[in-house]
C-alpha cells in the first residue's frame, strides 16, 4: 500500500474521446461537483496514516461530499445506495478526480469489506452497512491476525460462543490497520475447536464501539502506529450479523483474502497509482542529489552502489508493469500478481543496504534536518511482516505461482484442540 | 516472453522455436564441443532463410526491414537461440546489417547486406576495447587521419566469429571524434588471435589492428556523426543480448521446475522442501524482472524512445547478474548430476555467465547509467 | 566468546554479565529511550568501579594495567555491553586512557588517568573527519604551527559523548604530520554540534574547531610520531567495537532461537520449517565468523602482532556487515512483534547498523586493506 | 578435501625438543629411511586426482615404501600389521615426512575403511585386509551414493540377496571417487526391503575386480574424472565378507560417515594440512597481482572488490582455526566442525563472484596462456554436491548444532517398499 499521494508524472491523460454521450454527461457532472468542494491533492500527504485522526476525519468528510454529489459507489447496485454503473464511469470519475484527494482511509472499507458484503451479506447486511461506508458515515477495519500467529490464520484462537439468541466474542486481535478510528470490524471468530481447523470458523460484522472491547494501538519502531490490538471480552454480536453460515467462515475469509490481494494489486488507493506510472524509464535525482550532498560523485565505488539503486526501482517497476499488462490479457496467470509483493521486499531490502553503504556514517547520525540518518532508519524499520510474511509470500509463489507441491500438512485433518498452538503455553 | 506481442509476433517466436528445436537444439552444441568444431555455417544458412538478419535489412537489399519491428522481433529471436544455447553469429550480424542499413552508401548496402540477409556473408563487430572494466562503451582502436584516408591501430576485443567473418566493423576513436570502418577479412595489417572461451558456443578473438591503412570508401557514415551511429549498435546488441539471456535462464529454470518435482528424496518430491522452494520463488521475481528488463529494453530501442539507453543498461545489469544467480543455483538443485558433462545445464550456465560480461558487466552498466543521470 | 580464554577472563566475563544484568539490562537503554535523558553517570561510576578503563591505566595512575591483558581483556567487557546494548562511553574512554598511558607526559597522565579510571572523568575521542567513505583514517581537523603553539581548525565527526565529555583527544593533520592534543572541554574555539543518532544508546556529535590555539604543552605525545599513535587508537577501537557487535549479535541471535522453537504456526515450532532452519544456520556460520574475527583482532592488537593491522579490518568488515543482515533476518523471524517498540530487538539493530558504519564501513577498510597490501 | 599440495608456509617447526628416548629414536629412523627414498613433495602436484593413474600408481609405491620401512600403520594394532604405538608418534612422523610426497590418494582407506574395519570387523576381517592397505597393495573405495538420490543415503536401492552361503548384489553406485582404480569397496546395500528404511540395511566389503562389476568414469563440468558410476550385475559376495549384523548396516554407515567427516575435520590427506596454518594473516598477494594486470589496481570500485576478498578468505581461515581450537579444548560442541563446510561454501560462491566482477570480460574468454578465463570457469564449475548438497549441511547444521527440531519425517516409520523412490518411475 503506497503510504504517500506522490505527483502524477507525465502529462495528465484522458480518454474523454471516446466518451458515449452518457459517460459525457456524468465526466461533466463530476467534474463541476468537485471543483472546488474536494480538498486538492497534496504531495507527500498521507494516504494510509490511522494515527493522524484529523486526517481520517477529512477523509470521511471527502467521501458525504461525494455521497452528496451523487457520486459514491459508482459500481455499486442502486439497491444499496450505489449507482449501479459501469467500470468505464468508475474510470472516468478517477480521470476527473486526478486533482483532489480521495477518501484514501476507506480502502478497507471498499476494497474488502464491500465485496465480501456483496458476495456473503444477507439481504438485510447489505442494506444496512453499504449505504453507510458509502456516506463515509461507518469507518471499517478488518479483524484477523491475532497475537497467537498471523501467518496462520487459520489457527486463530478467538472463539464465539452462541448465548441464547446471539454470540459472545472472546479473544484478541492484533495488526488491525485503523482498529481505533473504525466503526465497525469483520471479525473471524472459531466456533467450534472440536474440528479440523479450517472448518471451524466463522464471520460476523463487529461494531467496534460494543462493550467489551477494548483497542490498544501499537506503537511501531517506525514511528506512528496505525496499528491496533483489540482485547474482546463478552463482546455481543447479534445473529444477524453473522456472515455466511456458521462453521463456514473459511469460504467467507477466501473472499476476503482474494479482495485485498486484488486491492493491493490494482492499487489500493483508488485514483492514486495509476496516474503515478510513467511510460518510460526516468533515473531518480534523488539518487544523483544524495551523492552529491555525500560529496561522493566522482567516487567509482559510491557511482557502482547509485547505479545499482538505479535498476533495481527501474526492474521493479517495470516488473510491476509487466505483471499488470500480462494478467489483464491473459498471457500470465492470475497467480502471476504475488510475484510482486516478493519483489518489493527484495528491492527494499537491497536498496536500503545500498544506500547505506552510499551514506556510511552520514547515515546513521545527522545534524538535525540534514541528509543521511534516514537511511540508516530504514535499515532498522523496513521489514516485510504486514500482509503476510515473506515467508507466507514465498510460499505462496512457489505453491500457486509456480506449482510446487505442498508440504504435508500435521494440522490440517485433525480436530484444532489436539494442535499445539502458542495458547498451549504455560 | 514479452506479453504485449502481436500475434505475428507469436508466429514468429512459434516458427522459431520449431525450427530451432528441429535442427539446432542443444544436442548440437554438446555436438560441436565434443568435437572441438567450430561455426556450422550450413545451420547459419538455414536460419538466415528463415529471415533472422534480414529483419534489419530493407527489401531492396533481400531484406523485410519495411513489414517487421526489427529489434523487438529480433528479441523474440534471440529469445529462443538462449533456450537451446545457440551457436551463431546472430547479434553481431544484426548490429552489423543494422548499421549499414541505417548509415551505409549505396555502394556499402548494395554490397555487403545481401550477404548479411542471406547468412552467406559472416560479420564480426569489432566495438570495444580489452579493458576489464570496459565492454559498455567504444575504445581500443584509435583512429589517425592520412592524406585522405585513415590509420587504424589498436586491439579490438572479444569479437564474436571474428575468425569466420567475412566483413569487420570496425570503431575507432581519434581527436575528431569517432569513426567507423567496413573491411573485408583478411585486409592487410589486420590479425585475429582466437581467445579460449567459457562458452562453447561462442567463438571469440581479439582483433588487431597495426597501421591499417584505409580509404576514405571504407568510412560508414560520417567520422564526426558516429557516436550515435556507435550507441544504437550498443543499443541493438544489449537489447538482443538480454533477450537471449531471458531464454537462457527461462529454459534452464524450468527443466529445473520439472526436475523438482519428479525427484524425490526422503519419500517426497524434492520439490516440496521449503528451503528448495523458497529459493525457486525469489528466482521466479527476478526471471519475471529479467522478462519484463529485456522487454522494454527491446521495445524502447526499437521504437527510438527517450528511454533507450537506460533501458538498455536497466536490462543488461539485471539479466547479467540474476542470470548467472539463477542457473548458478539450478545447478545446485540438480545435485549430483548437474556437474556432469552429460547434463546440458553446464551449456546454460556457461551462456550465462558469459553473456554477464561481454559488452559491459553489471558494474560498467552502473557507471553508464550514473552518466546518463547527469552524476 | 573466544574460545581461548583463561581462567582470570572467563570470571571476568562472568563477573561483568552479572554485574550488567543487575545494574543495567536491555531495559535501561528503554528507559533511556522513553525518557529521552542522556548518559547515566552514576551506572558508569559504578562500572569503572569494576575496573573497565582501568585495565588500561597503569597501577601507578590508579589502574590495573601491569595485571591485565588490556585489549583483550576489554574485548571481554565489550562483547558483554554489547548483549545488553549498554549505555556509556567504554569504547572512546578505553581508546583515550591507552593513548595517555603509552604516550602522555608524566604531567597528563597523573592529571587525567585517575579520573578515567574511576568514571569520573568521560573522555571523547576526536579521530575522523565527517566524509561519507570516511571513519577509518584520522582526517577533519588540520593544524598549523604558530610560534610554539598551534592552531586547530576544522571538524570531527561522530564523537562519542562529547556533549558530556570532561576531556577531549584531538587528531589533526598538519604539513609536517599528524598531531594529537589533549584538550579540557570548553576550550575557546570548540563547539559541540550534537546529531541525531540511530543508536540510542549512544549520544555522537560533530566538535567543531575555529582557530582553536594550543600551546605545546597539550600536545600528546609528538607531532611527527603521533601516526603510529593514531593507527593503534583506531586498532584499540574496532577491536572493541568488532567484540561489541559480536555480542549484540550473538545475543540477538540466542534470543530468535528461542522464539522459533517455542512459536507454534500450522501446528508445528517454526523453527521446524526448513526454510528458517537454512537461514539459521547460515547465519550461525557467519557469526563464527564474527567471532573468530573479533577475537583475533582483540588478540593480535593486545600482542602488538605483525597482522594486527590487517585482523582488525578483517574484523570490522565481517562483523558489521553480517551483524546488520542476521539481526534483520532475525527481525523478520519475529514476526509482526518485531517491528514493534515493545520488543527489545530493535535497540539490537540500532546498534549493529551504527556499529558497521563508524570508524570505517566495510568499503572503507577494504580500501584499508588493499593499501595493506601493497596494492 | 584440498586437491593439491602446498607449500607449507612459514618457517617449518617441529617439536624435537619434546622427544623421549624412544620417540627420539623413531624421529632419526623415519627421517634416515625416507630421505633419498620418498619423492619430494612437489607444490601443485594433485593430492587427490584418481584419473591420474600414474600418480595413483606412484602413491602405491610410496605406501610400500613406508611399509618396508616399518613406517606404516603406525598407531594401528601389532595384529593388523601396524606399528602399535601411540598418536605422539604419528606426528613425529609427520613433522619429518613434511618434505616428501605421502600416499594421499589411500585417503579413503585410511580415514574410512580402515576405523569402520576396527570398530565392526571381525577379527578374520581385519587380519584379512588391513595388512593389504598399510603395504600398499589394496586401495580402497567406499560404494555409497546411487544414481536415484545421494542425500537420502538410507533411501538407497542397491538390493543384495542371501543366495547360498553368500550373496549377490545388484544395483548401481555412483559418485565412488577413485572406483576405477580400487581394489576393494565398502559397500551399503538392501537386505530387507520390507521393513522401515533405516532397519533393511547390511555392509558389505566388495571385491572391484569381481564379475558383474562394471565401473565407469563420470566426465565432470571441471574437466577430470576421478569420480565412478558402478553397475553391479549379480555380484558374489561371501558372506564373510559381511560387516556387521544382518540388517543393521545402518550403525556401521554412521561410523563410516562420522569417519569422513572426523578426516575432512582433521585433514584429509595426512600431512598436507597442518603445515600450510600460519599464525598470523596474510593478504594474498595473488589478488593484487590480478587486480594489477587486469589493469584495475587504482580503480576504487575494484579494491573494494579485492578488499573483500582479503576479508572472506582471512575469516574462513580464522573461523577454521577457532572451531578446530574450541572443539579441542571443549568450549565448542563436537557439531561447530559442521559449521566450516558451510563456510566453505558460502565463501567459494562469493570469492567467485568477486573475482568476476573485477575480471570482467577477461573472466570469461582470453589468449592462450593469459589470466582471466578461470575465473569464469570456476563460476561454472565450483558448486557444492560431493560429500554432502549444501542442503544437507544446513540441515546438519540447524538441526545438530543449532538444535533446531528435525522437520517431521514420512518415510521413517514406514516399510521401504511402500515409500516412493526415484525408481518407482515409469
Amino acid at each position: 500500500m503506497e503510504n504517500t499521494a506522490e505527483a502524477p508524472t507525465g502529462p495528465r491523460r484522458t480518454s474523454e474521446h471516446l466518451d458515449t454521450e452518457e459517460q459525457r454527461a456524468f465526466r461533466l457532472k463530476a467534474r463541476d461537483y468537485m471543483a472546488g468542494r474536494l480538498p486538492p491533492r497534496i504531495p507527500g500527504e498521507p494516504a494510509n496514516a490511522f494515527e493522524q485522526v484529523e486526517l481520517v476525519e477529512k477523509d470521511r468528510q471527502i467521501q458525504r461530499l461525494l455521497w452528496d454529489g451523487g457520486l459514491a459507489g459508482i459500481t455499486v447496485p442502486r439497491d444499496y445506495g450505489g449507482l449501479g454503473l459501469d467500470k468505464r464511469f468508475e474510470d472516468i470519475f478517477h480521470e476527473e478526480a486526478e486533482p483532489y484527494r480521495l477518501a484514501w482511509h476507506f480502502g478497507n472499507a471498499f476494497n474488502i469489506v464491500l465485496p465480501v458484503l456483496l458476495a456473503h451479506g444477507t439481504e438485510a447486511q447489505k442494506k444496512k452497512y453499504i449505504p453507510g461506508m458509502l456516506s463515509g458515515a461507518q469507518m471499517w477495519c478488518q479483524l484477523l491476525s491475532e497475537p497467537s500467529g498471523g501467518s496462520d490464520l487459520a489457527g486463530l484462537l478467538t472463539r464465539a460462543e452462541k448465548r441464547g439468541d446471539g454470540w459472545v466474542l472472546n479473544g484478541s486481535k492484533v495488526w488491525t490497520s485503523g482498529g481505533h478510528v473504525s466503526d465497525m470490524g469483520l471479525c473471524l471468530a472459531r466456533t467450534d475447536p472440536t474440528v479440523r481447523k479450517h472448518a471451524g470458523l466463522t464471520m460476523f460484522l463487529v461494531n467496534m464501539h460494543a462493550p467489551g472491547m477494548t483497542i490498544n494501538p501499537i506503537r511501531l519502531v517506525r514511528g506512528g502506529s496505525d496499528f491496533c490490538q483489540e482485547f474482546l471480552d463478552d463482546v455481543a454480536v447479534p445473529d444477524e450479523d453473522r456472515v455466511g453460515e456458521v462453521n463456514d467462515g473459511w469460504t467467507v475469509a477466501q473472499t476476503q483474502l482474494n479482495a485485498e490481494r486484488a486491492g493491493m494489486a490494482k492499487g489500493w488507493h483508488a485514483g492514486l497509482r495509476p496516474a503515478a506510472v510513467a511510460e518510460h524509464l526516468t533515473l531518480p535525482q534523488s539518487y544523483v542529489k544524495l551523492a552529491r550532498q555525500l560529496g561522493r560523485a566522482n567516487d567509482p565505488a559510491a557511482r557502482e552502489l547509485v547505479g545499482e539503486a538505479f535498476v533495481i526501482d527501474a526492474v521493479y517497476n517495470l516488473t510491476g508493469r509487466r505483471i499488470a499488462a500480462g494478467t489483464r490479457n491473459g498471457r500470465l496467470p492470475p497467480t502471476a500478481g504475488m510475484v510482486s509483493s516478493l519483489l518489493v521486499a527484495r528491492t527494499d531490502a537491497r536498496r536500503t543496504a545500498l544506500l547505506s553503504a552510499l551514506a556510511g556514517p552520514a547515515g546513521v547520525a545527522r545534524p538535525a534536518g540534514s541528509v543521511g540518518r534516514e537511511i540508516g532508519m530504514e535499515r532498522v524499520t523496513t521489514h516485510r511482516i504486514g500482509g503476510g510474511t515473506l515467508e507466507m509470500q514465498l510460499n505462496l509463489v512457489s505453491e500457486r505461482h509456480l506449482g510446487l507441491p505442498r508440504e504435508p500438512g500435521f494440522d490440517r485433518d485433525v480436530p484444532f484442540n489436539q494442535i499445539r498452538t502458542n495458547a498451549a503455553k504455560g | 516472453m514479452d506479453v504485449t506481442l502481436d500475434e505475428d509476433q507469436l508466429m514468429l517466436q512459434d516458427m522459431t522455436r520449431r525450427f530451432l528445436e528441429d535442427r539446432s537444439p542443444i544436442g548440437a552444441l554438446r555436438k560441436l564441443a565434443d568435437s572441438g568444431s567450430s561455426l556450422d555455417r550450413g545451420i547459419w544458412r538455414e536460419a538466415s532463410e528463415l529471415g533472422w538478419v534480414a529483419l534489419f535489412v530493407p527489401e531492396a537489399n533481400g531484406g523485410i526491414a519495411e513489414s517487421a519491428q526489427g529489434v523487438i522481433d529480433a528479441a523474440i529471436v534471440a529469445e529462443e537461440l538462449g533456450r537451446v544455447v545457440f551457436s551463431g553469429p546472430f547479434l553481431s550480424s544484426c548490429v552489423v546489417a543494422d548499421a549499414i542499413a541505417r548509415a551505409g552508401s549505396e555502394a556499402q548496402r548494395d554490397g555487403w547486406l545481401p550477404g548479411l540477409a542471406s547468412g552467406d556473408t559472416l560479420a564480426a563487430w569489432c566495438f570495444a576495447g580489452t579493458e576489464a572494466k570496459g565492454g559498455a562503451e567504444a575504445g581500443g582502436v584509435t583512429l589517425t587521419t592520412d592524406g585522405g584516408g585513415f590509420v587504424l591501430d589498436g586491439l579490438a576485443g572479444y569479437v564474436e566469429e571474428a575468425e569466420a567473418a567475412d566483413l569487420l566493423l570496425v570503431t575507432a576513436r581519434g581527436e575528431s571524434g569517432v569513426g567507423q570502418f567496413l573491411l573485408p577479412a583478411g585486409f592487410p595489417g589486420i590479425t585475429v588471435e582466437p581467445l579460449e572461451a567459457i562458452d562453447l558456443g561462442r567463438r571469440l578473438a581479439h582483433v588487431r589492428f597495426a597501421g591499417v591503412r584505409v580509404g576514405p570508401e571504407a568510412l560508414l557514415g560520417a567520422v564526426d556523426g558516429a557516436e550515435q551511429q556507435v550507441e544504437r549498435q550498443l543499443q541493438v546488441a544489449l537489447a538482443l543480448q538480454c533477450a537471449e539471456t531471458v531464454g537462457v535462464i527461462d529454459r534452464a529454470f524450468e527443466f529445473t521446475l520439472e526436475w523438482v518435482n519428479q525427484r524425490y528424496a526422503f519419500g517426497r518430491p524434492i520439490g516440496s522442501f521449503q528451503a528448495l522452494k523458497h529459493r525457486l520463488a525469489d528466482h521466479a521475481a527476478q526471471l519475471e524482472g529479467a522478462k519484463a528488463a529485456a522487454a522494454h529494453a527491446a521495445r524502447s530501442v526499437q521504437t527510438g524512445a527517450p528511454d533507450a539507453a537506460i533501458a538498455v543498461s536497466v536490462a543488461k545489469s539485471h539479466c547479467g547478474r540474476f542470470a548467472t544467480e539463477i542457473i548458478r543455483d539450478c545447478v545446485q538443485m540438480h545435485g549430483g548430476i548437474g556437474v556432469t558433462w552429460e547434463h546440458d545445464i553446464h551449456f546454460y550456465l556457461r551462456r550465462a555467465v558469459s553473456n554477464e560480461a561481454l559488452w559491459g558487466s553489471p558494474a560498467a552498466h552502473h557507471e553508464r547509467l550514473c552518466r546518463l543521470a547527469g552524476l
